[in-house]
């Protein structure tokens, strides 16, 4: 058993419903009791999506649990399709379902439909959200792919690409993919298909049409690519266009997998505002600060990448929910120097945050909790979404104009830099107390000075084992503005712990500062 | 404000036909509602020191946080002991794993008073004995922290069900009353804070001092019970309770749910009566309130008369909300659902109800089939049915609203029409939605 | 005198700076103290230029004072026509030279230039920012205007305008003219020239080649139209696009002008996604918040009726800084049956605002200081512009994605709909006090809590010569949420007086309630 | 850490002839810099009683929130009386006028102790005599209230100038010492609140206790002068301050400005010896703090070493600046430009500042030919010239940061030297810059 107080990933046939939900012309017959139709509030009021998802949910309930559970999942595969007259369906357990071992694949095979089954055996204790999207997308693919459509020959031709990944519920998905279109169409390069999102079962027949496979989030997608890759040789692009400079470089791999060559304009600085925006005086200031990634796989290394070499920030802690991409994440913490965090405990990522004391967490609406309470800026970066992740307005993160996008996400915690310079210049100026936030910022003060969280908190206050402060020390700390306190605090009492020092005085603070320069 | 009124309601009653044996249309099918879990997302802003741990798989802490996650400020005081494959391989003894997870909750968590362990679906399926497991836990944090346990889980329990049980594993803590206690006033269900301190000012000046409510604001501040309780239900939903507490003596007054003018001041005679207080002095209390609720309530009658409206079953709140819209608002009821229909405790709304179309349970297919075929003015549903139904053009109100919001007490009624009337005025104020549902995505 | 804290438009020669930067070829030389260069950063820094104005200042001192600031001005327009080569230049006084009579006209006509020279007479003790932006474009497009150049006949070719308005440091100036050449391009329509954002004195010269005008925003270019419509016939439209209705009546008014008709994709509710968002459950909270809007005419004018009829507030106040745009507004207030507020004096503003106790304010950067003051939520709708107006992000307020965005920018700010019922119900929570601020916003509590400001204050609090609260009416209305306890006090004292009530009691704030009840 | 050291400089010296008489290249153009009013900004921070009312032109109150607006969190503690039409047409008095404002202002705002009336540009054209004026309002609001005055107008100052004249106007108010008062320390100019803190502990732990800081934090903490007053600078722009100072009977103790070790080093060795301190006690006392600051300084050092910087003149800090960047951070200086150079003030300085092209004064559109010419690889410039030089390639630093931001003392030299590496370092972080600049508006 693990504590959760809140889970980065739903259970794996949500990650079913998303690739249902997503697709046309599909419906989905999930095992599973009453309380299992909540998911529909994801698709209907987080995403505000105008149907009700494809989903016909059986809701036995414990009276049924004697004997006739198979019947009732029966009679709903039949009643669905009949009333819904699927191109193909999906057909599941949820994780009670599975506890009572009713065989969804069988009974509804059993039913001898004239469209195709897809039976979907996602374990509900062992697999997550993202890994149920990619095992039906994937199972679905391998069904229903025609292995005798290829494309023409080049010639003559545009070249061609399937866009694989985009999905219900996904984080930014929907811009996402009007904004690589746009980029791939200035490319000169047909789609063939985007899928799930928008596909029915058809389209899906004739995927093998395409040249090769775009593949913008692997979580979903990777599975089904890959076998693509063997199957049908398309081969597929392993660049996610993140950032500015990621952008860039999917673009010159997708022209590569495409025989073509990227345009001057996307390959100039001016693609996007990022390079311009971050190299003007007015962002300086971003220079060094201290940043701490949480989220999903690919939107933690795409944000790394940016952090690093598009906003001049030092990251200082690196980790990921998804076990799936622990590997690509290990090799990013080695190249900075630091240990990674795999792990989907929210308790264990707030104690990594609070240990590491950052300037910005760059992580998901979890993780803007933890910040809160930390009184710490931070930025929404990934899934899980939450309904503001659904903008009436363009907000892709992929591409060039996501490239914009998160340029003024990363920035918009943050104190501008010249506040910065007054807050630290005039520390006693009664105005300028730890309340004051980011002028831009509307009406706030920084969680600090609310009463204190009755959070389940992570435990001891990072001085409480450790060397004590004296009374000067900790004023002389207070003349820091809160925006770095936190760091100095941290840095101090490493140098004291190094050196053996139990009682930080105020030379000990500027020793340690000393020997943290920069 | 002296003068003594008879208990004549005084809104624009609708004289209907009412029986209390009338037909209900019972439907089996797929069922769109919530689990019982979901009750947590109000008990535990309700009872401040208690914390919930449900028992449970990812879903339930999905749920948990899907359904409540978009109403949390602060850190939740809920939290989920997710099942996984090695506690049912039996690789690791369940009985320790919750040892082990409670104590680190605990430990980090010194504010609670009371936990709650929470059956799910899983638990229940797999026979986990969480009443063992809780007076073993309670055992151990005595004093600290008292342990209880109830299911909140899907295969038995609908939405407000959760509520229904969750107080019903309380009622055994209750201290007993001395035999020769005075009389004392117990409303059950939970409400507003502020609702609360009306009605206790209310009652204070008809001269009812003994009241308590239950659940109470804190876990240690259980009310005294026994042969001298007198039970009033603030919500409809507490058909474990009442039995529970019948079981400790006490005695349930009949009565209406206290929501809209005519429901809570029959609800107040009750409680009155009950207590044996002086009707005048009541009507004297209540008469000011009751007045200027009535001028709130027929500012916005004029927006809700003759609409017609259809309740989907969701909270079991919707036979007195529909009794308030039909007698006081002038609103046309097309169909009435309910999740669980209890004859007993609702017999005073029923007696109410004009005649309507009643169901019990759900097919959601075909009810959305009867909805689309309606048309109504307004349809009052779950979450997850409401945004496809604003899509054709349907405007809708989220059931669970009227759990959330200070609706009971005259001073509530005017709030209560206009949780009514805003999604039609909202369809007035709009220039747009004359348009057949285009996808936007 | 006017004491001013924050002032709403810049001297007018900022506006006459406004358009010289935003056009290509043009030098502007300014009779100016050193202090006034300030200006520079303006356009380099909040609006991250990366060149600086084409602005020279003659920057004379107390010791030129004697008589040779003439010789000094003409010196400087020699060395700038020399040193810069513009196709035109414009001369003009800021205040400190409008005192010294230099002439600045006469003075550079008696250099004899081989390029136009358009003197400004810009009187800056009188006249403000827009006006003198305003001024300066109808001054060079009547100087520059060939009007020998008329369209060719309809027949065979597209229909085809000027877009007239956009200028440096505009408020989204950047987007506005993006979406709405987007908007004209699917309409068929050409644009000849946008002016004055990136047009050359040259292009101006042709600027009779339309065949009608299209005005966005009218402080600016309104005169320059006007005199086109009466010497060149061009009609201009009287419609801005900002919000989803107002582009669809703006462009069945172009559609008018242009003799076309309006494509049917954009005359459906499916063109931005305001009216789904608006329509859908999740907003349903919005019914009836009460709005309080200040800005420019334009701004607010647009922010009135999109607050009305698209996001379902009740607007309780109205008012603008542009008593060029004073009549319109009044209409509007007159509608809604409330006094408009026509001022630019901050103070006057910041009394309004707490008088009125609105739920949320649209506003300019200045409103948000005075919200934040006030616990209030506030969007900015309006110039003057802050470098946060100028995101990286293609950030448009007019045209459909201008719809869009706004939806974003009005609902921000606001506790979410579920979030307002959990805190109304359980006003005792702990965690519920009032710190509690929109979970979906960062860090914050509101500044209700924080230490009493120290600013310049409007005097009484509501109460102060009103009636009293006894204690216990005082505790009730505690138990109310902070983001309506504003509006309780106000209906409840409103209330009091009108019913000669001295002392307010629980059943007074009941009595009120009922009495508002809506 | 008692060991005694000389008080040789143990940086990186860079040895070089320096000359107080060496040639300046004088320039007359267009100057691009701010008026005095700009000072405002962080006076009305370090006085924090004290209001500044200006009176003059829309464009002066525009300045004031151009420049400092976004940085400016709570209510701005100045304002601006602004001249209109009525007032130039005499149809107004302009003293009655400037009264009415000054009640309004005064009776809104209840904290203000010190209020200095500002002149600008148009009040100097017009000939507004601020001087009367606050004399007159003096003593209208004796004893609650003090009415200063002091011009920030651009026809007469530039940039920190106008600290210079408020702190001009501010000397006659300072409480006379007594004849046989003992030797104080005078600490002259603006500095962060923390580093004075630590300056006040060096000098404590060298057994120097006499020691104020002007200006103060507080309006109505003005420290003593006369003649046994010892005035030290912490900032170079103060021609004026010390004039008024040294006709008090103060007297004026030759230091270089306290930034950098060295020139931190020298400025504490200085005043230490004007106060007769015992020069062994004042090395036990600095010793700590100057060794942990060589390290951290030496750390940044190389990434400035053999670096080209160019500075513009701007705030008087540029020589100070330079001579730390070419003696303690090997940098290699273009150019070193003043708006103005005060010889006498600035002799320790240029004693020590390498040969080096100084100038003072501006004709911006050369100097930027010559920036262009050069290619720096740092530019130090006011916030207008920043981004255009950044847009072609070239680093640049804002002049106002280092008037801003506490660099001076041991404790902040390394904080100074990252403040030049900054840009540079940010360079080499970034993915970009590479491409010529490309308009992206």
């Amino acid at each position: 058993m693990q504590l959760t107080v809140w889970t980065y990933e739903a259970p794996p046939h949500v990650g079913a419903m998303r690739v249902a939900t997503a697709m046309k012309g599909v419906h989905y017959v999930l095992h599973a009791p009453q309380g299992d139709t909540y998911a529909d509030l994801l698709f209907t009021m987080i995403a505000r999506q105008k149907t009700r998802p494809p989903v016909t949910y059986t809701t036995f309930q414990a009276r049924d649990l004697g004997g006739d559970t198979a019947d009732l999942f029966q009679q709903a595969v039949s009643d669905a399709y009949e009333r819904f007259a699927p191109e193909a369906m999906l057909v599941g357990a949820s994780c009670t379902a599975e506890l009572i071992q009713d065989d969804p694949g069988g009974l509804a095979e059993g039913l001898a439909l004239p469209v195709p089954v897809v039976p979907l055996e996602l374990p509900a204790y062992q697999k997550k959200e993202n890994w149920g999207a990619g095992e039906t997308f994937y199972q679905i693919v391998r069904r229903l792919a025609d292995r005798d459509i290829r494309p023409s020959p080049r010639e003559g031709r545009a070249p061609r690409c399937n866009i694989l990944g985009p999905c219900a519920m996904g984080f930014r998905h929907r811009d996402d993919v009007t904004e690589i279109t746009r980029l791939l169409g200035l490319m000169g390069i047909e789609i063939n298909l985007v899928a799930p999102e928008g596909a029915s079962p058809r389209d899906i027949v004739s995927i093998g049409n395409a040249d090769f496979n775009v593949v913008l989030y692997p979580e979903i997608a990777q599975s089904a690519a890959k076998w693509l890759e063997r199957e049908f040789n398309q081969p597929m692009t392993t660049t996610v266009p993140i950032g500015h400079g990621a952008t860039t470089d999917f673009l010159e791999e997708v022209a590569g997998l495409a025989k073509t060559v990227v345009p001057l304009s996307l390959r100039s600085e001016a693609a996007s505002r990022m390079p311009w925006y971050s190299t003007s005086v007015d962002s300086h200031y971003l220079t060094g600060k201290r940043v701490f990634i949480f989220g999903d796989g690919t939107h933690v290394l795409a944000a790394e990448r940016i952090a690093r070499e598009e906003m001049g920030f030092d990251v200082v802690g690196i980790g990921t929910y998804s076990r799936e991409l622990a590997k690509p994440i290990r090799k990013a913490a080695a190249a900075l120097g630091i240990e990674p965090l795999i792990s989907d405990d929210y308790l264990e990522v707030e104690a990594a945050i609070q240990e590491c004391q950052p300037e910005l967490v760059l992580g998901t609406q979890m993780e803007r909790h933890i910040a809160k309470r930390l009184g710490i800026g931070c930025a929404v970066i990934s899934a899980p979404v939450h309904v503001q992740d659904f903008p009436a307005r363009y907000s892709p993160v992929m591409g060039f104009e996501g490239a914009n996008v998160l340029f003024d996400t990363l920035v918009h915690p943050l104190v501008m830099g010249l506040e910065e310079h007054l807050l630290g210049m005039f520390r006693e100026d009664f105005e300028f107390n730890d309340t004051a936030q980011p002028s831009h910022l509307a009406a706030h003060s920084p969680a600090a000075h609310m009463p204190e969280p009755s959070a389940i908190s992570v435990g001891a206050p990072s001085n409480d084992d450790g060397p004590a402060w004296d009374n000067d020390a900790e004023k002389e700390l207070k003349k820091i503005p809160f925006f770095v306190r936190g760091k100095a605090r941290r840095n101090t009492e490493m140098f004291a712990v190094e050196h053996a020092i139990t009682t930080i005085t105020v030379e000990t603070l500027y020793d340690a500062k000393a020997h943290y320069s920069r | 404000m002296t003068q003594a009124r008879s208990a004549s309601f005084v809104g624009n009653p609708v004289v209907v036909p009412t029986a209390s044996d009338r037909p209900v249309l019972k439907e089996r099918g797929q069922r769109e509602v919530f689990c019982g879990l979901t009750g947590i997302v109000w008990l535990h802003r309700k009872i401040q020191d208690a914390f919930f741990l449900i028992i449970g798989s990812r879903t339930c802490a999905h749920l948990m946080q899907s359904a409540a996650g978009v109403m949390i400020f602060a850190e939740p005081r809920f939290g989920t002991a997710i099942i996984d494959e090695r506690d049912l391989a039996g690789l690791a003894d369940a009985n320790e794993e919750l040892d082990r997870v409670v104590e680190r909750l605990l430990s980090r968590r010194r504010d609670i008073k009371m936990l709650f362990l929470v059956g799910s679906c899983p638990s229940e399926v797999i026979k986990l004995d969480l009443s063992r497991a809780a007076e073993r836990l309670s055992r151990e944090y005595a004093p600290d922290v008292r342990v209880l346990n109830y299911s909140g889980s899907g295969i038995e329990t609908t939405f407000t069900e959760g509520e229904d049980a969750c107080l019903e594993a309380l009622v055994p803590d209750l201290p007993a009353a001395a035999d020769d206690a005075p009389a004392n006033l117990l409303v059950v269900g939970t409400l507003a804070d502020i609702v609360e301190d009306q009605f206790r000012r209310l009652f204070a000046a008809a001269g009812i001092d003994q009241v308590d409510f239950f659940p109470p604001r804190r876990a240690r501040e259980l009310p005294e019970i026994g042969n001298h309780t007198r039970v009033i239900l603030a919500q409809p939903f507490l058909t474990a309770t009442v039995r529970a507490l019948e079981s400790r003596g006490a005695s349930l007054v009949p009565a209406p749910i206290p929501l809209g003018i005519e429901g809570t001041d029959a609800w107040l005679r009750a409680a009155a009566g009950a207590m044996g207080a002086d009707l005048n002095q009541l009507e004297a209390a209540i008469a000011p309130a009751r007045k200027r609720s009535e001028a709130a309530v027929a500012r916005i009658r004029p927006e809700l008369e003759g609409k017609r409206v259809f309740f989907m079953p969701d909270s079991q709140l919707e036979i007195p909300l529909a009794r308030f819209l039909a007698r006081e608002m002038g609103v046309h009821l097309i169909e009435v659902g309910t999740p669980y229909l209890n004859r007993r405790l609702m017999a005073e709304e029923l007696a109410l109800l004009p005649d309507v179309q009643l169901s019990e349970g759900q097919d959601v297919e075909r009810q959305l089939d009867r909805v689309e075929a309606a048309n109504p003015d307004l349809t009052i549903c779950g979450m997850g049915l409401a945004n496809p139904l604003e899509a054709r053009g349907m405007p809708t109100k989220w059931s669970i609203e009227f759990v959330f919001t200070p609706i009971q007490g005259f001073d509530q009624a005017g709030d209560l029409a206009a949780l009514f009337a805003r999604p039609l005025g909202r369809r007035g104020r709009l220039a747009f939605g004359g348009e057949e549902a285009v996808a936007c995505n």
